[in-house]
């Protein structure tokens, strides 16, 4: 048998890492540490609920483990064949789910990216192996030429994961067609997207499938190096990534000759320094050199000039995890997956107000509502679904209305928004859309890189305007300008962080003219959230004098005697409302 | 050079594919504005961040906006520039720009000459919207002996930047800080005096705004001016006059040596004397610094410093003492023209007309910004009494003679005072790049062959405005080679030739402004017109030939003042007077 | 291990390696491969069928029978335990009871590799919650 | 007139020579350099950068501009206990502002500031793929999930009596 226990990140938080250890402590204990194998894997996706610890073969789902609860999983499991029932996931109906195969958030799920995530245990390299790692790149240098394996992606109609949805073989043969003594490969592992995971999840549990995707396009562009630029915030990823390549190299599947073909590739890291515009490919080439991460025009393109001004492809992790499927499995298989403009599947990362967060993987075209209500298993606390935005800073919030639009790139752009890296995070009735666009833009006015005006000044003009919207003090005509003030940076903007800055803006004005309506006019905000539109009173006929609204009260905004009616200073009030929920008479109201 | 045909407002015209936009459009004669842009022909500069976006233009079947600068041509490209989608993208982003910029332009130094306010006056800006909540970027004020920084008022067109980094590898500044934040500054915000400028001033040169710009001594000069108990005397560089007329509208090169002369006695100076009188006596320290040095490698003296460097240009001289401090023995250690005159000035002529040092004002009218701090250097004072009290600029000059209210044009034609307002030609072509090399060669020839130079007196192997030029030059029948840079990116080059000891240079001329003094910090803005500097190079060497004395030792005022006051070239009282020595000014890590 | 030489060197490797994920492959997709649940509630365990579990998984491990051994609760047969069922691909499930070491190598043998009934099914009386 | 002289501490300078010696004493690993400078300092001061700088032959100016561009590089010593709120999205809809808003006040510090004990210091950060856990909390090396305002005095006090 096997006890998979989840890794990745998220769980590794809440101390996966010793879960693993206290179930192999538990094994030895019962003397069975030769028939179960603990292997710590890279992400199940299904973070919400985690740690997870999966028994395999009968695909018992454990959540929310805890390092004791080892000794109940090998003693009545594995000794007795009894299931833990208290450690079972209970599906939002309140039914409780035996096998994993069984959760409907698996259930519409396809991996092939993540295919080994959650499977395999990352650091060793035979674990890889076995599943078909390193055939493609075999096969590759055995049996094709570098045209034919760009024919190959370019068929398979793989789109670039990253963001802009640019095909991937196109590209490949544009750094192909450059002659150059010398030419890079690069993997864009520079994932800043606030609210996205997945490439962070690959890395971590799949860290061979890039590296052997890396040696392909490696093969098919004619370069023999490799840099990945990943953040230096992901230290997992980072780790596992060396372990990786050292594996690699050992068994000869990165440096010279392999495959004892003529073919010599190698890989190196470089460490991103946080700055989410490195995520713009000119800008990662320029931060790798030792540079700031500034953006520049294009043309020229990597492909023509990149990273020490030499012919260079860059693609993110999740393009390239594709890529050894799509060689082993044939194009064909691959573009049978997904509609017929973006082929295959993508990751999202689900964050947000559904029941379970988490990294999912579903075929394009899949709609928003099948990831939200069924993957996602719905809104969090029964209440109302309001929004998704998908594509983080750069995209939009979209409504009920476009729930039921296939995801891919083309129809998110159509609506507003836009695939992005694959954040994405549902919303309900408590999230304010001015400050949910207010937050992104917070974001985009810090991880501007001030090169182009419209960026650096415009982006802040913006932030500032929509500050004084939630705070009541803007007028109807700021609307206007607000919006002008959006088709200028969109339209002007040097790089795609300061073309797309606006989106969240954009579409939450036309999804939600009425919400920015409210605050500008009425001075209100519908859902509740805009502290400085709120006042907290105390209703004198409920209020007894218990006290115990002002001895929560962290700033001391609150007076009164005991058995006396209480009054809320509103210079002090924060707003937090601690006040509300110490009261047990109903005595405090927002107004 | 393949061609292709583009469509800009209607007007087709057939340009070199890889034209941009904006150059095709230039051909034309459509003007579309630029702001960051920024290419100085000739010196190979090229400042194209595509930051400011003011160029944006629409090109068909494009998404978004194009920007002109940096977006290359393609066959049965139709560009529109002007329609109203380019107009309200333009005039907000030069509202954003101005969101965030000081509307002090009643007193900035920078109005009436701010490419900023040219545009917010062209495209009629009339608000700015939000003003009263927009949050604006507050930096320190830096005043450097030469420049002060205010950079409330950068806008990030990074050209002072690629001046300091790409032209003259001095690497003082920097983009710093990111996003809204985001400005050019020297590491750690430091102040420029602590940090590796040279006040070369290129920077200032190419500034769009008020953000960098002169140290103002106007109101000193109008103080000293006013004092009856002062005598104040002027000094001109040769290059003031290749440029102040253009400051009134005259075109580019037009010479207005005599006009400036009168100018100056309007104003009020006790004496107008010119700074090439000093720069013949410079040629006289340093060409028989040359000839000493080179007689001695000659005879086979090991010791000797060769190749000899020049050391007129305060900047590239304070750009070796940073850079290149174990090198600091090699630039010859006669002083620039402009101390040469203040020490002769304030004892020479001091004592002719009776007057303690303590009541004379010396003051120079540079191209230069690294002038003013030159002056204020330690060594150039005699118990804290600077041989020159202060430089005012090109620009200054201008704005003291248009307060003034004198029409420059129909001003007459003065002449210098004597005795230091002799001069020859060879004093005069200290102006431009090469110049100083050709005046030392004319006096060293003739010295070390004993043979007059006659009709060969110009030396055109070693005129140009490449950025290195190489010549050499036959002392009869000794070949001497002659090296010359203007920049100091392309002096860096020389001297790392020297440090490897692969020069074979006998002397090298190093400016550190692109063409020379011509193209110094303090002259007139040539707002990116490298042609203008061409002018003003020609302006100088007609001023040369029109001189009935070419040659620096011929100087009948300098040979008077050698034989009544100096002695000897190189002898004791001239190097008292007229060398000094260089110190190393390097950044030094060192154990605590 | 050392250096993969060449492309059939790797598909040796793979060949090797195949067994240390077999399990996990064959759970992601047990409708492919003989399925084997064991009952293993405690009366099941007190009659044994920790064992039969046990030999069950050695025995098609060395017989080369892909097949997928899961512990499964109460199967609702108490009267003979231990019980197995047996589902092979595109078949209906089939329970055999009072199983031995003996019955169960008569069920890998006949019913699994030849396809031939053995003595002990038991009628089915319950789904599972695949059939749904 | 003299050279400017920047003072630092032999072991100091030693350590920065190795790491530059370690990438080649290659300016285009500057940023490299700096993150194992900064590894090993906790921080980058001016008198850092500056032999940074003169170790890889770029002119300081430069370093501060890369130094300054970055978030991961500080030039403040963070404190003992550096904790880091999780601002990314998923948070954010679950209140991570709220909770900032909270260390802020309960410390008396601003984002980027080290309390004055040096104890305590304060940033963001974005997305620490924990969004299940959200808002999340991180205290050095320690992850707290799902914290709410109330939370935030025990965490602190968790801290406050170590040394």
């Amino acid at each position: 048998m096997h006890l998979l226990v989840c890794g990745g990140t998220g769980c590794r938080a809440s101390a996966s890492d010793s879960i693993a250890e206290s179930l192999k402590e538990q094994l030895h204990h019962h003397n069975m540490d030769h028939e179960v194998q603990v292997i710590l894997t890279g992400c199940f996706g299904f973070c919400e609920k985690g740690p997870i610890v999966k028994v395999l073969p009968d695909n018992t789902f454990y959540t929310e483990v805890k390092p004791e609860d080892a000794s109940d999983i090998v003693a009545e499991h594995l000794v007795k064949g009894r299931q833990v029932e208290r450690l079972l996931y209970k599906a939002p109906s309140g039914e409780q789910v035996t096998d994993s195969r069984h959760m409907d958030f698996y259930k519409k799920q396809i991996r092939i990216a993540l295919r080994n995530c959650g499977f395999i245990d990352p650091e060793n390299i035979d674990e890889y192996i076995a599943r078909d790692g390193y055939l493609a790149l075999g096969t590759v240098l055995n049996e094709m030429t570098p045209q034919q394996v760009i024919d190959q992606v370019k068929e398979s109609g793989l789109r670039g994961r990253g963001g802009g949805g640019f095909p991937a073989g196109k590209k490949w043969e544009f750094a192909y067609k450059n002659e150059s003594d010398q030419k890079y490969v690069v993997c864009n592992a520079d994932e800043g997207d606030p609210g996205a995971f997945m490439d962070r999840s690959i890395l971590e549990g799949d860290p061979h499938a890039v590296l052997e995707a890396m040696a392909i396009c490696g093969y098919a562009t004619g370069a023999d190096q490799g840099l990945i630029y990943i953040r230096a915030e992901y230290p997992l990823a980072i780790k596992r990534l060396k372990i990786a390549i050292e594996q690699a190299r050992e068994y000869g599947l990165l440096g010279q000759q392999i495959f004892d073909s003529h073919f010599n590739f190698d890989i190196q890291l470089r460490y991103g320094a946080g700055a989410f515009v490195c995520g713009e490919e000119t800008a990662l080439i320029h931060s790798m050199e030792g540079e700031r991460g500034e953006p520049t025009f294009k043309p020229p393109y990597p492909a023509q000039s990149g990273y020490l001004e030499k012919p260079t492809n860059v693609n993110n992790v999740e393009t390239y995890a594709n890529v050894p499927v799509i060689i082993n499995k044939g194009p064909g298989w691959f573009s049978k997956i997904g509609t017929q403009k973006a082929t295959g599947t993508k990751v999202f990362a689900l964050a947000g107000k559904v029941n379970n967060v988490g990294l999912i993987e579903v075929p394009m075209g899949t709609t928003l509502r099948e990831v939200i209500f069924e993957i996602g298993g719905g809104i969090k606390g029964g209440k109302k679904f309001k929004a998704v935005q998908t594509g983080g800073p750069s995209g939009g919030c979209l409504t009920e209305e476009h729930l039921d639009t296939p995801i891919d790139f083309d129809n998110l752009l159509a609506v507003g928004s836009m695939m992005g890296s694959g954040g994405m995070i549902v919303m309900d009735e408590d999230d304010c859309m001015v400050s949910v666009a207010k937050f992104f833009l917070e974001f985009t006015v810090e991880e501007s890189c001030g090169k182009c005006a419209p960026c650096r000044v415009g982006n802040k003009r913006m932030h500032e305007l929509l500050e004084r919207i939630t705070q009541g003090k803007a007028e109807k005509k700021d609307l206007q300008r607000l919006k002008n003030m959006c088709h200028v940076i969109a339209d002007t903007s040097l790089c795609g962080l300061g073309q797309t800055a606006p989106s969240p803006v954009l579409s939450t004005m036309e999804n939600f003219w009425d919400e920015y309506v409210a605050h500008v006019e009425d001075q209100r905000c519908p859902a509740g959230s805009c502290k400085e539109l709120m006042r907290y009173e105390i209703i004198p006929e409920n209020c007894v004098g218990c006290t115990a609204c002002a001895r929560k009260c962290p700033v001391g905004a609150i007076t009164g005697e005991r058995k006396q009616v209480h009054e809320i200073d509103q210079d002090k009030c924060i707003k937090c409302g601690a006040c509300l929920d110490a009261c047990k008479f109903d005595a405090v109201t927002i107004k | 050079m393949e061609n292709v045909k583009v469509t800009i407002d209607n007007q087709t015209v057939e340009v070199p594919k890889g034209t941009t936009i904006y150059k095709a459009a230039k051909q034309i004669g459509i003007d579309i504005p630029v702001l960051c842009y920024m290419e100085l022909e000739d010196i190979g500069i090229e400042n194209k961040p595509g930051g400011c976006r003011v160029c944006s233009v629409e090109v068909e079947g494009r998404h978004n906006l194009a920007p002109a600068c940096a977006t290359e041509v393609f066959d049965g490209m139709a560009v529109k520039t002007h329609t109203m989608r380019v107009i309200n993208a333009r005039r907000t982003i030069v509202e954003f720009l101005l969101s965030d910029h000081p509307k002090d332009c009643l007193t900035c130094k920078k109005s009436g000459n701010c490419e900023l306010q040219d545009l917010a006056i062209k495209l009629g800006i009339r608000e700015i919207p939000g003003q009263e909540y927009a949050e604006m970027s507050t930096y320190k004020t830096d005043y450097s002996p030469s420049i002060v920084r205010e950079l409330d008022k950068c806008i990030m067109c990074r050209r002072c930047e690629s001046m300091c980094n790409d032209f003259q590898t001095v690497g003082a500044l920097n983009a710093i800080n990111r996003g809204f934040d985001a400005a050019v500054a020297p590491a750690f915000e430091m102040d420029l005096q602590y940090s590796p400028c040279t006040y070369c001033g290129q920077c200032v040169a190419v500034c769009p705004t008020g953000a960098l710009t002169e140290v103002d001594h106007s109101r000193d000069l109008i103080d000293a001016i006013s004092d009856p108990n002062t005598t104040v005397v002027a000094q001109t560089a040769p290059a003031v006059r290749a440029a102040l007329g253009e400051e009134f509208g005259m075109e580019p090169g037009t010479l207005v040596t005599g006009k400036m002369v009168s100018a100056l006695r309007e104003l009020g100076f006790d004496y107008v004397f010119d700074t090439d009188f000093a720069a013949d006596l410079t040629i006289m320290e340093e060409g028989h610094e040359l000839l000493d040095r080179l007689n001695r490698h000659l005879q086979g003296d090991s010791d000797v410093k060769l190749p000899m460097l020049t050391s007129c240009c305060p900047a590239w001289v304070r750009f070796i003492e940073h850079h290149f401090p174990d090198m600091k023995d090699i630039p010859s250690s006669a002083r620039s023209p402009q101390q040469m005159f203040g020490s002769i000035a304030k004892t020479y002529f001091a004592d002719q007309i009776e007057t303690p040092r303590e009541k004379m004002v010396v003051v120079s009218v540079m191209p230069c910004l690294a002038k003013k701090y030159e002056s204020q250097r330690e060594e150039f004072a005699e118990d804290g009494n600077p041989d020159v009290d202060f430089s005012v600029t090109t620009r200054e000059l201008a704005h003291l003679i248009k307060e003034a209210n004198l029409d420059l044009k129909n001003l007459s034609d003065d002449d210098f005072d004597r005795p230091m307002g002799e001069s020859t030609g060879a004093g005069v072509i200290f102006g431009t790049t090469g110049g100083v090399i050709e005046a030392a060669t004319r006096t060293a020839y003739e010295l070390q062959t004993g043979q007059q130079l006659n009709d060969q007196i110009v030396f055109e192997q070693l005129r140009g405005f490449e950025g290195i030029r190489k010549a050499n030059v036959d002392f009869n029948g000794t070949p001497i080679n002659i090296g010359i840079a203007h920049g100091l990116g392309n002096a860096r080059k020389l001297l790392e030739q020297i440090k490897r000891g692969e020069s074979d240079f006998h002397a090298i001329e190093i400016m550190a402004c692109p063409g020379g003094c011509i193209g110094g910090g303090g002259q007139p803005l040539h707002h990116n017109d490298t042609k203008i500097l061409k002018a003003r190079q020609q302006a100088i060497y007609q001023e040369d030939q029109n001189k009935p004395i070419r040659k620096s030792h011929e100087n009948p005022q300098i040979q008077k003042l050698y034989k009544d006051f100096l002695g000897e070239p190189l002898g004791q009282k001239a190097h008292e007077l007229l060398h000094t020595k260089y110190f190393d000014l390097s950044r030094k890590i060192e154990i605590s | 291990m050392g250096k993969i030489k060449s492309l059939e060197d790797l598909k040796k490797r793979k060949q090797d390696l195949q067994k240390k994920v077999d399990l996990r492959e064959r759970a992601d997709h047990p409708e492919a491969y003989v399925q084997i649940k064991v009952g293993m509630a405690t009366s099941g365990i007190a009659s044994g069928a920790k064992e039969i579990y046990d030999f069950l998984v050695e025995a098609l491990e060395k017989r080369n029978v892909e097949a997928v051994v899961t512990q499964a609760g109460d199967m609702g047969y108490s009267y003979a335990e231990p019980t197995i069922e047996v589902t092979k691909p595109g078949e209906e499930p089939v329970v055999f009871g009072y199983v031995t070491r003996e019955r169960a190598d008569e069920v890998i043998e006949k019913y699994i590799k030849r396809g031939e009934l053995v003595d002990g099914i038991l009628p089915q009386n319950y789904r599972t919650i695949d059939d749904e | 007139m003299s050279s400017i002289k920047v003072k630092i501490k032999q072991q100091d300078l030693n350590k920065i020579r190795e790491i530059c010696q370690a990438h080649g004493n290659e300016p285009g690993e500057l940023i490299n350099v700096l993150q194992q400078t900064q590894e090993h300092f906790g921080y980058l001061p001016a008198e850092i950068q500056e032999a940074v700088a003169n170790e890889l032959g770029l002119p300081v100016a430069k370093v501060y501009g890369v130094v300054t561009f970055y978030s991961f590089f500080t030039m403040i010593p963070q404190g003992r206990y550096p904790i880091s709120i999780c601002t990314g999205t998923a948070c954010y809809v679950r209140g991570a502002d709220n909770v900032l808003q909270e260390f802020k006040r309960q410390l008396g510090i601003a984002v980027g500031e080290t309390s004055e004990d040096g104890k305590f210091s304060l940033n963001c950060l974005r997305c620490v793929g924990a969004c299940g856990l959200a808002p999340v909390v991180l205290v050095g090396d320690k992850t707290y999930g799902r914290v709410s305002p109330d939370g935030v005095k025990d965490i602190i006090a968790e801290y406050q009596d170590k040394e």
